[in-house]
């Protein structure tokens, strides 16, 4: 293992969340960031060849050692660690209006859900999932929620555009807007907050 | 149709059920008995599909529950505008649009709600490092806020707030010369001092933003120096001498 | 790597505190004892040959996988390079919201402040200036924020009532004065923390 090598697996041991390339650049003045990449590279690889129980993966827009799922179970049987407690299906489907439509305010939320979503959002905002992004310029300027680097680790995503089938959705989402032919699907599932 | 009903799935009659157990609200409940029947989003019998709705919220004691309530009155509604006579030259607007576009398009939702579960589930069943190290003992970074700050800060939040702001801090002219003259005057009784000395007992905003103004202006002169002896450390105002030019 | 190694691995991984041979042996009904300090010691030797940054140690409550001291000090020099040596704008507006507000939750300086709160929040705590103080008796049980015997130390305050124009700005970041049931009045519902 070479020493960048090394510095790379002790900080991702001592993280409590994925680390950027940045981040762990940070650990060494001399390493750039292709260095820190063959390093995490060689870490990954390290782990598959030897058949480690644990893998480095890329998630939330950086990397993390997490435990293969094959021994979830034996570890909760043992009570040695327990897995997150479930969303509940109110907790998903604010999530899921949320992650197509961001910035999104309570009213649309509500609108599509067909319920009350107040206290979901409150939920979501505490365990760190969403977060208020802005302001609509919209009567009252209501808040305006997106989603969190947290929901992308909850989940296990990359990034958003790993979402699905984002542009059918966006258009099926969006059913009176009209779009023009050269958005990206990218840009057109997720709209970054203006502040 | 009325054997259809999915009271034995729900059992209990507190209105909170249908958020915790089976349904996540009305639209979640309507596609329910669209689909028990075998029915087409698009072409929705309302008056079939209204009475079932009805007698569910009846059967599962969600009389209390207002978003259920107000789909129920939509329904109603809905099967009423129905029953009006149409004029078959007119360009006949279905009344039943807006609640077909909102059934698909919350079909949807729930569609990636399934999708999100299945992924979430998949991540739970990794662990993190269960155990963190302590966090470092850091080093104590240089002095990074002051009052003055604060209050600044403290003001752009309030002129932020948009919503009718009760109280909004009244300006008044700051008074740079008597806390000049102040600062002064503790130059000739001490060579050194620390600034809170200088901004007296329980400062205002004015006073304070006063005091550090004029502190400036007199460095800025080259007749004290401002420092601060360690990070954290209160700041502190010194008569400046020949050789200390900074 | 022996499957029980695999699985002793993944336990200690995701384990918040040292394991001993016994919980170990909770994880396959057919291990033995003597089995598991097998498989511990495979996995100490490969950590040990591979020259990985971290190591199997014995400590008094049994087993644990810590990172080796050598890279300690490059992850905290690492975390100290990634500080910025002034407060951002946010930082400063969210510390001001917080000493005037004091008890005060996450949603409550973001609907005030109108932005996420978040990254902020953790900014100031690492720093010292805030921590919790207790949870709201609301939704979620929320935590709640205040400011530390430090952030008076660094403003020169001998305490809270020092700080200038208490009132006029306490009221003035007040703007709902009149709450509805759902935001919930934070400070009133305040329960000191149980730590």
């Amino acid at each position: 293992m070479k020493p960048l090598t090394q510095l790379v697996e002790a900080a991702l041991f001592s993280a409590s969340r994925p680390l950027t390339v940045e981040e762990l650049a940070a650990l060494d003045s001399d390493a750039t960031l292709a260095e820190v990449r063959a390093a995490l590279d060689q870490l990954r690889e390290i782990y598959d060849f030897n058949q480690h129980a644990v893998e480095l993966l890329e998630l939330a827009g950086g990397w993390q050692i997490l435990t293969r799922p094959a021994y979830a179970e034996a570890i909760e049987r043992a009570r040695i660690s327990l897995r997150v407690p479930k969303l509940t299906p109110a907790a998903l489907e604010t999530l899921a209006v949320i992650a197509y439509r961001q910035p999104v305010g309570r009213a649309d939320i509500e609108e599509i859900r067909g319920v009350s979503a107040s206290g979901v959002l409150r939920t979501l905002q505490e365990r760190g999932l969403i977060e208020v992004v802005g302001r609509s310029e919209g009567l009252g300027r209501p808040l305006l929620y997106g989603t969190t680097p947290q929901f992308l680790e909850v989940l296990g995503l990359e990034d958003l555009s790993n979402l699905p089938d984002a542009e059918e959705l966006t258009v099926a989402l969006h059913p009176h807007a009209a779009r023009t032919e050269d958005e990206g699907d990218e840009a057109a599932a997720y709209v970054p907050a203006e502040s | 149709m009325t054997s259809t009903a999915p009271t034995a799935a729900l059992g209990a009659d507190s209105g909170f059920i249908v958020e915790l157990d089976q349904f996540s609200g009305p639209l979640d409940l309507l596609l329910h008995l669209l689909r028990e029947e075998q029915l087409e989003i698009s072409d929705i019998p309302i008056a079939r599909i209204a009475d079932q709705f009805l007698q569910a919220i009846h059967q599962l004691g969600l009389n209390q529950a207002a978003d259920y309530l107000e789909m129920a009155g939509r329904l109603i509604r809905l099967k009423i505008q129905m029953l009006l006579p149409r004029n078959l030259d007119d360009e006949w607007e279905d009344p039943r649009a807006e609640l077909v576009r909102r059934l698909l398009e919350y079909q949807q939702i729930k569609e990636i709600a399934l999708w999100m579960a299945r992924l979430a589930e998949r991540r739970a069943a990794r662990f993190a490092r269960g155990y963190l190290p302590p966090a470092p003992e850091v080093p104590a970074p240089p002095l990074t806020v002051d009052l003055i700050e604060l209050l600044e800060a403290a003001r752009s939040v309030i002129e932020g707030i948009p919503s009718p702001v009760l109280h909004r801090v009244v300006p008044r002219p700051l008074d740079v010369e008597g806390a000049t003259a102040r600062l002064e005057k503790l130059l000739e009784e001490k060579a050194e001092f620390s600034l809170r000395e200088a901004f007296g007992p329980n400062p205002d905003l004015t006073s304070l933003l006063s005091t550090f103004l004029a502190a400036l202006e007199l460095a800025r002169r080259g007749r004290l120096r401002v420092m601060q002896p360690k990070p954290f450390a209160p700041i502190m105002v010194a008569r400046e001498t020949a050789d200390a030019t900074r």
